[in-house]
């Protein structure tokens, strides 16, 4: 067992029980603390993938937004001090066999791929430009439309397109949902006993 | 448990089976959306480590990218109608929302 | 010193036995210490110059030189009181969340470059984490404010959430327009490239990046909830805000948290702005510049002079960044604190736009310079120095990032991770 | 080079009313009721035009050498008749398109050779239905630019005058004492200032595009637009009645007319597979397809060529390729026919016999209009037609031409003689006149029929605008009884009327000034002109003396009614005091024109056969003109008088014809001029005549009788036929159709309604049993899907082990 299976392994175990640990806390904002675990953990994932750019978006983006807006949410619709909707054990233990039947027929599926052989070594290698790490550079340029990951293995002259219209898309996208979100979340004076 | 390509997939299938139990058992409106942040976390897993452990190069990071972007999104404008919600029904239990029942 | 060592990121990457998780280990309890006990310098500093500033002496009384023993007094008084968790609190989140806040404010020394390759982790996009690393402490406070079970607290922890999810926006806007000028997140990097006379530093690399310096330390300020931004503490209202419930070590634990992510941000600020581990005097940067390069010929002589030039360097970065807390706690007993609303209303009316702007000048920049000066800098070209500062960073560093050659147009360093296809892909 | 002068010159004289048009019509819109601006946009339009077309006029006349041989014109009018003969044997395959013809242009060196001077071309393709094309083309000849020049110069008089006429509708309310509402009250309206002159402008591009036009369909577009101008103009006064029965009356007789018309054109197209008078002409200027007026060559006597055997027309070259045979051939009769249908459409629009009564009342639009459309310029275009159309014309039809304008002058005159309103007389007077033209055009004097045909325009125009100006003068009292002794109270309208009237009767003096044999007005000239072709005619055709000795007798008549107006209305004591007190002279802008007219009128014509204008009007005349047409002998067929022919009887004709108006305008003087004799004796003498007369021949009765009872009759049968036969037919239907619906909807809701309703109720029992899983619970509809897609795993699993 070497270093990084040993990193993978604690993350991975902090990642799942995280996640767990999310789907049977009872109140919202321990929910959201396993969750920060969890995605957390899940960013250090990401950076032993050779994914630190991702990883560290993972970190600004979900948790350091997305859940505090999450945890802001929580805290503007609590009607009372910890506030609990408890769901009744019955659904939770259906929800759960449910889940792990899921889960069972997920992993089933898993171990039912058979990898093609000729690439497996490939795979283990993983590609050159991801496998080095610091996957900065080659993501901005994919954003700017060419692929040096690609380019770099494929033989002769033919190059692969990258993301900017992708790129150009999301970041429009981002611009209406903001517009979207201030509409919807803006204030309105809810006549008093109409609930 | 090494880290090849199988294992950040059960990680992933983990954090999705997760994901979705909590959106089938959470009345609480925001726990619905925790369980929908760790589906799109699951999907992000795997995609990371298709990206490590193949050759198809930067799609996988790329693409997570995306749904992290998407995801904060999504995550604002479900805050904006959870927000609309509670203050329509003075609660953000979901069950209350039946109005759609046949 | 302990950043001789490997780094973490070469831990990560090798393959080799148990030898590197001790080494590791070592050297993160080192790191925790040290920035352990320099929270204790800061605050001793702080309160001198709160003293000299209300026209007091200060702690005088602990003993040794300047009242210095006074902060450890107070280590040891917190060490011994009692770990209260109040009764209507959330004890699991009541206890877990100081160390969040400690935690995310120590981590982001993991990609600090302290002197010329002396990081933790080298990463290209080492300015993106730190951010990133930054923004986890709010969830620790906020989760303090809501799990202990006061109003006050409460009020604090939504406070701080809003607060910092405002000032996320302007820093790091702001911080990206040096960005813009270095062409690299990579803070080594962005460090090397500053070297020679102090007009060489970021500072003064152009109007936008001279603007964007103090509105960066205001909103540094404001991101670590100092004075007169304290809305989460607000004691003369809140009580504590988000810390009335705690005491003790835990309570020392925000504070500690503080206090280093007070350092990590005037780190930040001296290495985008200030020129890192460099002096300002271009002969005495060249001659430590020679020096580290001597050492890499493997005579142990000039393996010791690089390795003083190297201390020198976190000499210096120490000290500059030092100064900016220095300021921040000049400010905190200078300025009156401002209304939660008056918080906001500096954010998203005054500081977002004019970070924009900044953002949109630096970019328009290089433009500006050649249609109306013919050349792409004011100052000595930025692509020889983003060259010299890669150089400096591929010899520094072990991690050595292999593909990763400069391309210089338009005085902008358009960053390419593949040396084979640049040119296709540049033209 | 010429050609092409002549032809930019006449398209602006041509457009620039429709341009003029397209602005005034909108008059309304963009300025004020009150405003001149239409009416002088349109002056300036027709007067630029007169300008344009009088300097084609004199570019013409240079380029041929016209004006420098005036004084010797005799000989030079013999030269030009031999070398019209001399051309005539090319004339087929010569062309005559922008060029003259070599041996013109030789012979012009030495002397002036007038008649080889047609342009001809195309403007603007309109389309192309197979062979056919449909285009705007121009034939320019000095009739065109005759033709030209006196419409545009007679259309800036008469508009000049109507700015005056019309001024009464320079008001936002005018009132028509004419028209009555239903509730007795006189009808209000806004003033149609601009319009007016708007419908006037657009007259006259229409008027110019019917003489500028190159083909026979061209013509005809122009000649239908002609028609709605005048349709328009007519009914200007639309709220009365009687004005839109006119309009009515005068758009319908055309129709009539056009319909002839058509089947002349079909019988053109079908055989001769061009509409073009003149040749087409490649860009090379090789011939493509011969012209109309190209394919009917004539042999020497002047008949057209005929095959021996079928009795077939032979017809010229179709194209100047030598490879096509000029193997077609047409039926005589089918010619006939042809020549026939057009002139169905001339008698239409010049109201000829039969189809005269709209004329008199297209008096009902104002005067100005009488003047300019319905005597000057669009009755004149059927006689225009005629002679334009002249080559295409056999002996048969001519002599049809003839006898149509024989009754028609006669009978017009007639009942001029009895009509008491001014406009009447002159309405009738026109179509007398008309008559005249068409006489001598039937009878082959080509140039006396078109001579008679400007010099009428002239002074006819001229006592139009003189009637107007006395109808303006006396509040448009129009009744020639209640006029008289009006010279003092207007003496340039009377001054300038007597001009007409003595131009009109053809009076003259004898050897007056030796270098013409008479002294005259222009009309003289003119009707002399037809009547020693109609006494030349008559020699060669006995049996046909009639049309020597009606239009003999009618030039007494004409005089005898002209002089009548004339002493009616201007003569003895007043006979309505009330209007003569306040009737008065018009404003200058109305007595100038009369005065320019009035000139004109009188001299336009001066030298008579050698004068300028007739050799203007003759300088293109056909080629087979000059010489007659030789019946052959024995064979009952007409023989066509020549120029030598009519030359020799002129001095008899002029003197009986002179003789006949003398008379008719002492009579006149007898009866109103003196009080010596009583009128209404005489008139309750002949009371039986003068009521036949004054009722216009019964003409309205007649075709009451023969067209509209009949068809009151046919409409009643239908009606009958539809109430009964039709209706019961429907009705019994219908009948059926319940009967059958009633079944119908018995199966329809047995069996169609129950299979609907079975499937309606199954469908909502469905729908309420799935209601249950409805429940509008998002976590149950997540729990859904994870179940769904266990269970599809499951069956997956199960379905495809391993």
């Amino acid at each position: 067992m070497n270093g990084e299976s040993f990193l993978f392994t604690v993350f991975a175990l902090a990642t799942c029980l995280g996640a767990i640990a999310v789907v049977f806390s009872q109140t919202v904002v321990r929910m959201a603390f396993w969750l920060v675990i969890s995605l957390g953990s899940t960013a250090a994932l990401f950076f032993l993938a050779k994914a630190d750019f991702v990883g560290a978006a993972q970190l600004l983006i979900y948790v350091g937004g997305t859940l505090v807006l999450l945890v802001f949410g929580v805290m503007l619709t609590a009607s009372g001090p910890y506030l609990k909707i408890i769901t009744s054990p019955g659904e939770i233990m259906m929800g759960s066999c449910v889940g792990l039947l899921f889960l069972f027929v997920v992993f089933a599926s898993l171990d039912g791929v058979k990898w093609r052989e000729p690439s497996v070594a490939a795979m283990a290698a993983g590609n050159p430009v991801v496998a080095t790490g610091n996957t900065l550079r080659p993501i901005g340029l994919s954003f700017l439309g060419s692929r040096p990951d690609q380019d770099l293995i494929s033989d002769g002259d033919h190059l692969t397109p990258g993301y900017l219209l992708p790129f150009e898309i999301v970041s429009v996208h981002l611009l209406v949902v903001l517009i979207g979100a201030a509409y919807l979340a803006r204030a309105k004076r809810r006549p008093v006993g109409s609930g | 448990m090494t880290a090849d390509l199988n294992s950040y997939l059960f990680v992933g299938a983990v954090l999705f089976v997760c994901g979705v139990v909590c959106m089938a058992t959470k009345r609480n409106g925001i726990g619905v959306l925790m369980g929908v942040e760790l589906v799109l976390n699951g999907a992000n897993v795997n995609f990371v480590a298709f990206a490590r452990y193949t050759d198809l190069g930067l799609d996988g990071q790329v693409f997570s990218l995306f749904v992290i972007v998407l995801a904060a999104a999504e995550a604002a404008v479900a805050l904006a109608i959870a927000l609309n919600f509670y203050n329509n029904h003075l609660t953000i239990d979901v069950d209350r929302a039946n109005k759609l029942k046949g | 010193m302990m950043f001789a060592a490997q780094s973490i990121a070469d831990f990560f990457q090798g393959f080799g036995g148990w030898q590197y998780v001790i080494a590791a280990v070592i050297h993160a309890v080192l790191l925790v210490h040290v920035f352990a006990v320099s929270p204790f310098a800061f605050i001793w500093l702080e309160r001198k110059v709160s003293g000299r500033i209300q026209d007091r002496l200060g702690p005088t009384r602990v003993g040794g030189l300047f009242g210095w023993l006074q902060s450890l007094a107070d280590g040891i008084k917190l060490v011994q009181k009692e770990d209260l968790c109040p009764t209507a609190a959330d004890s699991m989140l009541f206890r877990s969340a100081p160390y969040i806040v400690c935690v995310s404010s120590f981590a982001a020394f993991m990609v600090l470059p302290f002197s010329h390759g002396w990081v933790a982790v080298a990463a290209d996009c080492g300015l993106f984490i730190i951010l990133a690393i930054l923004s986890l402490e709010v969830f620790g406070i906020i989760m303090a404010g809501y799990s202990s079970g006061s109003k006050w607290s409460l009020f604090g922890g939504m406070r701080e959430a809003a607060q910092m999810v405002s000032y996320e926006i302007p820093l790091a806007i702001c911080a990206l327009v040096p960005v813009i000028a270095a062409g690299s997140l990579n803070l080594g990097e962005v460090g090397g490239m500053q070297r020679g006379w102090f007009t060489n530093w970021f500072l003064f690399h152009d109007p936008f990046t001279f603007i964007a310096f103090f509105v960066y330390f205001v909103v540094a300020t404001a991101s670590c909830k100092r004075a007169p931004f304290d809305l989460a503490e607000a004691e003369s209202e809140l009580v504590g805000g988000f810390h009335t419930e705690y005491s003790g070590m835990r309570w020392s634990f925000f504070f500690m948290g503080e206090y280093a992510s007070m350092f990590a941000v005037c780190a930040i600020a001296s290495i985008l702005f200030l020129g890192g581990w460099n002096t300002g005097l271009a002969p005495i940067d060249d001659a430590l510049y020679a020096a580290r390069h001597a050492s890499l010929d493997g005579t142990s002589s000039a393996a010791a002079m690089g390795y003083l030039a190297n201390v020198i360097g976190a000499g210096v970065f120490a000290a500059k960044a030092s100064f900016g807390v220095f300021v921040q706690v000049w400010l905190r007993w200078t300025l009156p604190r401002l209304r939660i609303d008056q918080v906001m209303t500096t954010c998203l009316k005054y500081l977002v736009p004019i970070s924009c702007f900044l953002f949109l000048g630096a970019t328009l920049w290089p433009l500006i310079l050649v249609t109306g000066m013919g050349r792409t800098t004011w100052t000595s070209p930025i692509g020889d120095r983003a060259a010299e500062g890669l150089q400096e960073t591929r010899d520094g560093s072990a991690e050595v990032s292999a593909v990763t050659v400069p391309s210089i147009e338009i005085g902008l360093v358009v960053p390419a991770a593949s040396s084979v296809d640049l040119e296709g892909v540049v033209q | 080079m010429v050609g092409e002068t002549l032809r930019n010159l006449l398209m602006i004289a041509w457009l620039l009313p429709l341009a003029g048009f397209a602005v005034e019509i909108f008059g309304g819109f963009w300025g004020s009721r009150k405003s001149r601006v239409a009416a002088w946009m349109s002056v300036g339009c027709i007067g630029v035009g007169f300008l344009c077309s009088l300097s084609a006029l004199l570019i013409w006349g240079n380029s041929n050498n016209f004006w420098k041989v005036t004084h010797d014109s005799e000989h030079h009018a013999e030269a030009g008749h031999a070398e019209a003969g001399h051309a005539e044997a090319g004339h087929a395959e010569a062309g005559t398109d922008q060029h003259k013809s070599p041996d013109s242009v030789a012979s012009s060196a030495a002397s002036v050779v007038l008649g080889k001077t047609v342009f001809s071309g195309t403007l603007y393709s309109l389309a192309r239905f197979g062979s056919l094309d449909i285009s705007l083309d121009y034939y320019i000849d000095s009739l065109t630019l005759v033709m030209f020049t006196m419409v545009t110069f007679i259309a800036t008089c008469i508009h000049l005058f109507a700015m005056g006429y019309m001024s009464e509708e320079l008001t936002e309310e005018f009132v028509d004492h004419s028209a009555h509402l239903s509730n007795g009250h006189h009808v209000h309206r806004p003033g149609r200032y601009y319009r007016f002159f708007a419908f006037l402008s657009l007259f006259c591009f229409s008027m110019l595009g019917l003489v500028l036009a190159g083909n026979i369909f061209q013509v005809f577009i122009f000649w239908e637009l002609v028609g709605i101008c005048s349709f328009l103009l007519i009914g200007f006064y639309t709220e009365r009645k009687s004005a839109c029965n006119a309009a009515n009356k005068a758009f319908i007789m055309n129709r009539v007319g056009d319909f002839g018309f058509l089947i002349g054109l079909m019988v053109l197209w079908t055989f001769f597979g061009t509409f073009r008078f003149g040749n087409t002409v490649d860009a090379k200027g090789e011939v493509v397809q011969a012209g109309l007026f190209q394919m009917l060559p004539r042999d020497e006597t002047g008949n057209v060529l005929r095959d021996a055997a079928s009795g077939d027309v032979k017809l010229g070259a179709v194209t100047a390729a030598p490879e096509s045979p000029s193997s077609r051939t047409i039926p005589y009769s089918l010619l006939v026919v042809a020549g026939l249908g057009v002139f169905a459409g001339c008698v239409g629009k010049s109201a000829q016999f039969p189809l005269q009564t709209w004329l008199p009342d297209a008096m009902e639009g104002p005067t100005p209009v009488s003047a300019l459309v319905h005597s000057a310029t669009m009755v004149a275009a059927g006689v225009y037609l005629v002679g334009r159309f002249y080559p295409m014309f056999v002996q048969e039809v001519l002599l049809t031409i003839a006898y149509v304008g024989c009754i028609t002058l006669f009978m017009a005159a007639t009942i001029a003689m009895v009509a008491t309103d001014i406009k009447k007389v002159l309405a009738y007077s026109t179509i007398s006149q008309l008559g005249y033209m068409m006489l001598g055009l039937g009878v082959f004097g080509w140039g006396a029929g078109l001579f008679h045909l400007i010099t009428h325009a002239f002074f006819k125009s001229l006592m139009f605008l003189c009637s107007g100006s006395v109808i303006y003068g006396c509040h448009h009292e129009q009744e020639m009884p209640k006029m008289g002794g009006l010279w003092r109270k207007m003496p340039i309208t009377a001054f300038t009327m007597l001009v007409g009237v003595i131009a009109i009767s053809g009076l003259a003096i004898p050897g007056l000034v030796n270098w013409c044999s008479v002294f005259a007005f222009s009309g003289y000239f003119s009707k002399d002109a037809v009547v020693a072709t109609s006494l030349a005619f008559v020699k060669g055709n006995p049996t046909h003396f009639l049309l020597f000795i009606v239009p003999l007798v009618t030039a007494g008549l004409t005089a005898f009614y002209m002089f009548r107006l004339w002493f009616f209305t201007f003569a003895g004591k007043p006979r309505d005091q009330h209007i003569h007190d306040h009737c008065h002279e018009s404003p200058w802008i109305m007595t100038g024109p009369l005065l320019a007219l009035s000139v004109f009128a009188a001299f336009c014509a001066i030298g008579g056969e050698t004068g300028p204008l007739y050799r203007l009007i003759t300088g293109d005349q056909p080629a087979h003109v000059a010489h007659g047409i030789a019946g052959a002998v024995g064979s009952g067929e007409l023989t066509l008088p020549g120029h030598e022919a009519i030359h020799a009887v002129h001095g008899t004709a002029g003197k009986l014809a002179l003789i006949a108006a003398a008379s008719g305008t002492f009579i006149a003087w007898l009866l109103y001029g003196t009080t010596l004799v009583n009128v209404a004796e005489i008139k309750r003498q002949l009371s039986g005549l003068h009521g036949f007369l004054a009722n216009k021949w019964h003409f309205d009765e007649l075709y009451d009788g023969l067209f509209m009872q009949p068809s009151h009759v046919v409409g009643q049968c239908c009606v009958w036929i539809d109430k009964t036969v039709f209706d019961g037919i429907i009705h019994a239907s219908a009948k059926v159709m319940i009967f059958v619906s009633k079944w119908d909807k018995l199966f329809d809701e047995a069996v169609v309604d129950g299979f609907v309703n079975l499937l309606g109720n199954s469908t909502f029992a469905v729908g309420r049993s799935l209601r249950v899983i409805q429940t509008g619970r998002l976590r149950q509809y997540v729990m859904f899907i994870v179940v769904g897609v266990v269970a599809l795993f499951a069956i997956l699993f199960t379905t495809f082990p391993g």
